[in-house]
């Protein structure tokens, strides 16, 4: 017979306000099985929970129904009471007569009707209630980091200076990421690639991470601690294991025209290509929608013959590698709006209107014009350049809401250095708000208007076409009145929307976590889970979750990094038992299970297994599904699935929910 | 100021044309684009985000400013401002409201006395032919504005290419359309 | 399917040649309009500066008017009445109240169902499936396509691919054999509705327009508004007086230069109803690629 | 009857969304109908749609389901699962004549706290409006679901 204690919490005036407290515990004292009931100001506190051990102890009772909060506040703390008191912490559930009744409700009698039906369905619920035992998993201590930017190689390189194994995947034939695209870096004005280049040799040198690049995750099954991952690595068609790296066979590639993704698509490369001259590793690999060996079958050849290692090779194929880690840092970053997305402004057909990646290109010392200023069309050097933040960032109608964050700091340092460059130059900035905050950047937007002497105008531009040669950039000044202002450039500098990689939405599926409208990816809570996703072992780095500044990514991705080391740290992994089990029974019944397999069909996670049932003889007698612990996630879908009930869920049983929606409408309250 | 404090009687012009319109004055951010790309930027008193912004701010001594701008009379209709809006208020929509409005508070600014009087005496020709004759268009709108003189070059050499028709042409039964008009407009 | 025709007040008068192309341009090809029996004027920018509900109740007229035709798509080359006539049905379709209170006033049911059709889209749909059969001359020359406001614009009635740089006139002038220009102002306002009550406004604009089609080498405007063309047509005197050197462009219908180019006489297409003369774009006809 | 009919709905929820976005609505004090009483499951996907049944025969006058959105399933696809055994269900219910409009599936994820309270204040509305459920109220099953031994064995002799 059960013997069930009711504890109903004030927490403070937060339920008792509206709920009539005294009643619902005094009500609750005479449902069947409920041997003790009592409310209390703070059930959460420190006497709180003693008051329940010792009820439980003195009451001798078998379960607990603590009316307080929602189960996802508190269910830990008070089933550790009912654990410390000596029973099974299953036995334990929450009542959420909060969140769900005296936040949402007026006081009033329905109120407290409802906290009592709420109270009494969990009481049904306890008597169906079993023992359950937390499942322990071993881990697997690898990391799996997907994307070689700055936010993957900051994670890989702490996870592995941690001791732990990690294996890097990158979908370009170089790591290094957009950071290594760019010019200087806000607020200090430091070389980017100078900084990052000591990073990207350190993660290919590191004993502790393998790297693959030119490579994709194919698919992921499995869960925190141990996943399964394939990776494909794409064909490279030069054998690694060969090749110097002496570069003969880019320079002397016939097909040179094909648009240089490393430099915005301003200058161009060749098919066999490495990305660009710091490239880690430092090794070709052939483009092979470009190359006139895989276009023309056969044709051309010259890079096999002029190899001097022989390291050339047409014949490799993709091959898939089966990889199994413990924990998986999603860092795939982010990509940028071009000038096409733009009508207004001629939908990309002006070739001096460049996005803020172009302009970084054109101001680094690597990028196509040496690092001078240099107008794509015609090679000159712009006299005037307009910069416009928020192009299609904030931008409701073009379907963009959010603001881009990075953009304000880059256009001041593009203003910059433009005019670092050109002091007789003319810089316009047209901007909305400017929205510095960070360590040094109001300093820094303040130095561009001050000492830089750039011309901030407050407004959108709402066209932009030629004439005689100039780009004519029309715009408002909403400061000086809403006067409107025409400004004939040279060059315009776009500073496009952040957004999500092409991609994106796939990479989450293969991962199972989820994004948001953007394709952004999301994290697990905006305020306390701010790296981890939804799926345990799955943390995010930089960009792919939300555009993020560098010194933001690196944060985040060290952060990753600490909670993939915090994963590590133990030697098991101790789960929650709310997981599927196949019923099984002694011969000659073994298991109501007829074996239709219904439940591996709809199973997320493959956690469905096939037992033969066997005589002694070694006579096959049936086949029966059985539940792999590890792998069932406990979302019971197997179960709402089977026929004839064969399976069931801990936690969430049939007899459980049974209880549930009997206990909730079927007895009137006194 | 308290704004609400202001309104708590009757609406105020904003709250009229949020619902006369169904546009959301207040989703204007004052980014200007509308200004920056409006044909007619030169010519307004008022810049239609200034507009916007004085309608958000409620300010009851603003609403005469409003209705008596020539902005709101200059405006085209061209949609230039809406279709570039990012944050898609609709704004041709609400400078149809403040014309009507401006029309019923007897607020018209004498400079664009000439645009109403043309619209006028062109619903005024629609409502007498259920079709519009130019040239009855333009005397009766050259009687109105007193502008006798204007486009007077033009009218002989349009006659003489077939372009402005002597006999109007006409629905079946004008007396429809002037029910139809007489039932909306009282 | 039949296709009904509503040419409204302008193609009847100042922009008559507007609807003697079009209406040319069709027979040749075989294809018959019916024009809608009795239409009224759509209100033009007259009536919803004025008064909302006549704005949405004289299209509703014609719009119930075809309805009782029987017809399911009606063509309306100008663009103002394509605007009015479009958003009135949109007011329709979207507010079962607006259609009862219409329907009140009209004394007659009417349910905004039928298709309207764009001039761009009459051609697109029915001329350019059979035009090549009837094309003889090539309109060799260049020219810039312009589209003004009310055809580019707002883009979910005009349904143009591009709306700030729409192609859907240089098809056309494709097929005719001209050379349609990039530039700048195919979309920009003329001023329309102010052109008698703020010529100096609409001379001031137009003129921006013709300088730059001009600047690019254009050798003629063409246009798909009686509105477009009165402005730059007919006060070009006014234009010319705010360009620092005046131009003598000829601005016709896109319907004229198709017609040219189908062999149809330019008497025919009214090309001697302009005020700027098209004898330029009539002699372009077979000369050599430009 | 002077009083106002009151209807009992019973939301069958998912964990991981509409659970979430049920407690945000009660963190951000929105308010909502006293009707509904929640039961919480994993998933959508774990619901057992003949417990709808039970809960009608024991006096719910409407049910709402609701669970994550489509692609946004904590599980992946326990909410698509639900979805179509839902669509299958709901088929067998139109046919045998139930009346379909009591059952409301949704999706409120577990950031809308404010379609959570709208969806509850007009499932309320539309049920009060369509009156008590008096069919399958207290129907007696019991005979149904207990096996009758005894004329197994009359029959096996």
């Amino acid at each position: 017979m059960a013997r069930i204690g009711v504890f109903i919490c004030h927490c403070g005036e937060n339920i008792s306000a509206t709920v009539d407290v005294e009643k619902v515990a005094r009500l609750a004292g005479k449902l069947s099985g409920v041997a003790y009931s009592v409310d209390y100001k703070y059930m959460c506190s420190d006497p709180g929970q003693t008051l329940i051990v010792d009820a439980i102890k003195e009451h001798k009772l078998t379960g607990i129904v603590v009316g307080a909060c929602s189960p996802r506040m508190h269910e830990g703390t008070f089933r550790k009471a009912a654990e410390k008191a000596g029973i099974n912490p299953y036995f334990c559930e929450m009542a959420n007569i909060r969140e769900h009744c005296s936040w949402v409700h007026p006081k009033s009698d329905e109120t407290t009707q409802k906290a009592l039906d709420i109270v009494r369905t969990m009481v049904e619920k306890v008597k169906n209630d079993t023992a359950l035992y937390p499942i322990k998993v071993p881990i697997t201590k690898t990391a799996l980091v997907i994307g070689g930017g700055i936010a993957g190689i900051q994670a890989a390189l702490d996870i592995a200076n941690a001791g732990h194994q990690v294996i890097m995947v990158e979908k370009t034939p170089s790591i290094g990421g957009h950071m290594s695209q760019l010019s200087e870096t806000f607020p200090t004005l430091d070389c980017s690639q100078c900084i990052l280049t000591p990073r990207m040799v350190e993660v290919a040198q590191h004993p502790n991470i393998t790297l693959h690049t030119f490579a994709e995750v194919e698919n992921v099954t499995g869960f925190i601690g141990n996943f399964d991952v394939n990776i494909r690595l794409k064909a490279k068609s030069v054998d690694f294991s060969k090749c110097t790296g002496c570069g003969s066979c880019w320079q002397k590639c016939p097909s040179k025209k094909i648009p240089d993704e490393f430099n915005a698509g301003m200058s161009f490369r060749t098919a066999i290509y490495t990305p660009f001259p710091q490239a880690v590793p430092n090794k070709p690999v052939i483009d092979r929608a470009n190359c006139t060996w895989f276009t023309k079958c056969g044709k051309c050849g010259i890079c096999a013959k002029i190899c001097p290692t022989g390291a050339i090779d047409y014949t490799i194929q993709d091959e898939i590698i089966n990889v199994k880690v413990g924990a998986i840092v999603t860092a795939t970053g982010f990509d940028i709006k071009h000038s096409d997305f733009f009508p207004e402004y001629g939908y990309g057909k002006h070739p001096d209107i460049i996005d803020g990646l172009q302009f970084e290109r054109l101001a680094s010392a690597s990028g196509p014009t040496g690092g001078e200023i240099r107008r794509p069309s015609d090679g000159k050097v712009p006299e005037t350049v307009v910069f416009l933040a928020c192009a299609g960032s904030r931008d409701k109608a073009k379907g963009i809401e959010y603001c881009s964050k990075i953009c304000c700091m880059y256009t001041a340092k593009h203003a910059m250095l433009y005019k670092h460059k050109n002091h007789h130059g003319k810089a316009h900035v047209f901007y909305m708000d400017i929205r510095s905050a960070g360590k040094s950047y109001e300093e820094f937007v303040r130095r561009a208007i001050e000492e830089d002497d750039v011309n901030y105008i407050r407004g959108r531009v709402s066209k932009i076409y030629e004439k005689n040669g100039k780009l004519m950039v029309v715009g408002v000044d909403t400061l000086l009145n809403a006067k409107p202002v025409t400004i004939e450039a040279d060059m315009v500098v776009l500073a496009t929307a952040v957004v999500a990689n092409e991609d994106a939405e796939s990479v989450a599926q293969k991962l199972h976590i989820s994004y948001d409208k953007h394709k952004f990816f999301a994290e697990a809570h905006p305020k306390l889970k701010p790296v981890e996703t939804n799926t345990a072992g799955i943390t995010l780095a930089g960009a792919c979750q939300s555009a993020k500044d560098i010194p933001e990514t690196v944060a985040q991705a060290s952060a990753a990094a600490a909670k993939t080391i915090i994963l590590f740290s133990g030697s098991e992994l101790t789960r929650e038992p709310v997981v599927a089990t196949v019923n099984r029974s002694a011969a000659p019944v073994f298991t109501t299970c007829t074996g239709c397999f219904l439940c591996q069909e709809v199973c997320p996670y493959q956690a469905i297994e096939r037992e033969e049932i066997r005589d002694r003889a070694g006579n096959l007698l049936m086949n029966a599904a059985k539940v792999n612990a590890g792998l069932c996630q406990g979302c019971g879908t197997c179960v709402a699935m089977c026929r004839n009930k064969s399976i069931d869920l801990q936690g969430f049983s049939n007899q459980q929910m049974l209880s549930e929606v009997m206990g909730l409408l079927n007895k009137p309250f006194e | 100021m308290d704004s609400t404090a202001m309104h708590s009687g009757p609406l105020s012009l904003k709250q009229k044309v949020e619902q006369a319109v169904g546009a959301e004055v207040q989703t204007c951010y004052q980014c200007g684009k509308c200004t920056a790309g409006c044909p007619l930027n030169e010519e307004m008193d008022l810049m239609p985000n200034q507009i916007l912004r004085m309608l958000q701010a409620e300010y009851p001594g603003y609403e005469n400013e409003i209705l008596s701008s020539t902005s709101i009379w200059l405006c085209l209709a061209c949609d230039t401002c809406y279709s570039r809006c990012p944050q898609e208020v609709k704004l041709p929509q609400v400078m149809d409201f403040l014309r009507q409005e401006s029309i019923r508070r007897n607020l018209v600014n004498p400079k664009t006395k000439n645009i109403l009087k043309f619209h006028k005496a062109f619903l005024a020709e629609v409502e007498r032919n259920g079709k519009l004759n130019e040239l009855g268009l333009t005397i009766d709108y050259k009687l109105h504005s007193l502008n006798l003189f204007q486009d007077l070059q033009n009218a002989p050499s349009m006659l003489f290419k077939g372009k402005l028709g002597l006999i109007p042409h006409k629905v079946q039964n004008p007396s429809e359309i002037k029910k139809l008009f007489k039932k909306i407009t009282f | 399917m039949r296709i009904g025709y509503y040419p409204g007040c302008s193609l009847q008068g100042s922009g008559r040649e507007y609807s003697e192309s079009l209406l040319a341009v069709a027979e040749k090809c075989g294809i018959v309009l019916e024009e809608i029996n009795d239409w009224n004027c759509c209100g033009a920018s007259a009536a919803h500066s004025l008064n909302h509900d006549l704005s949405v109740a004289l299209p509703a007229r014609t719009l119930a008017l075809a309805e009782k035709q029987g017809l399911q798509q009606i063509l309306v080359p100008c663009a103002a009445c394509f605007s009015r006539l479009a958003t009135a049905q949109q007011e329709l379709v979207s507010s079962e109240e607006m259609k009862s209170k219409i329907a009140d006033y009209l004394e007659m049911p009417v349910q905004g169902s039928a298709r309207i059709l764009t001039v761009f889209e009459f051609l697109q749909e029915h001329i350019f499936p059979v035009a090549d059969q009837y094309i003889v001359n090539k309109l060799n020359h260049k020219t810039a396509c312009y589209y003004g406001c009310l055809l580019s614009r707002p883009k979910d009635l005009t349904r143009l691919e591009r709306p700030e740089d729409p192609m859907e006139m240089e098809a056309v002038m494709e097929k005719a054999g001209a050379t349609p220009i990039d530039w700048a102002f195919k979309t920009e306002c003329c001023g329309a509705g102010l052109s008698v009550s703020r010529t100096d406004i609409v001379a001031k604009l137009s003129a921006k327009i013709v300088e730059d089609a001009v600047s690019r080498g254009a050798e003629s405007i063409v246009v798909a508004c009686p509105m477009c063309q009165m402005n730059l047509d007919i006060r070009r005197k006014e234009i010319n007086k705010q360009m620092d050197k005046g131009s003598d462009i000829p601005v016709m219908f896109v319907t004229q230069a198709l017609g040219l180019s189908m062999g149809i006489s330019a008497d025919k297409l009214g090309l001697n109803r302009h005020f700027v003369s098209t004898g330029k774009v009539v002699s372009c006809v077979g000369r050599k690629e430009v | 009857m002077a009083e106002t009919f009151e209807p009992k709905i019973v939301a069958f929820v998912c964990n991981w969304c509409t659970y979430a976005g049920a407690d945000l609505a009660g963190t951000s004090r929105t308010k909502y109908a006293t009707n509904v009483r929640i039961i919480r499951f994993p998933c959508t996907g774990r619901i057992d749609f003949m417990l709808l049944i039970k809960a009608f025969q024991n006096g719910a006058d409407g049910i709402i389901v609701s669970g994550c959105h489509p692609n946004d399933c904590h599980y992946t696809s326990g909410n698509f699962h639900a979805r179509r055994r839902w669509m299958v269900f709901k088929s067998m219910l139109d046919f045998i004549g139930f009346p379909t409009e009591r059952i409301t599936f949704s999706w409120v994820s577990a950031a809308e706290g404010k379609k959570w309270a709208e969806l509850v204040n007009e499932t309320t509305d539309s049920v009060r409006a369509l009156g008590p459920f008096t069919e399958y109220k207290n129907l007696d099953f019991s005979q149904f679901n207990q096996i009758d031994h005894e004329g197994i064995a009359e029959q096996s002799r």
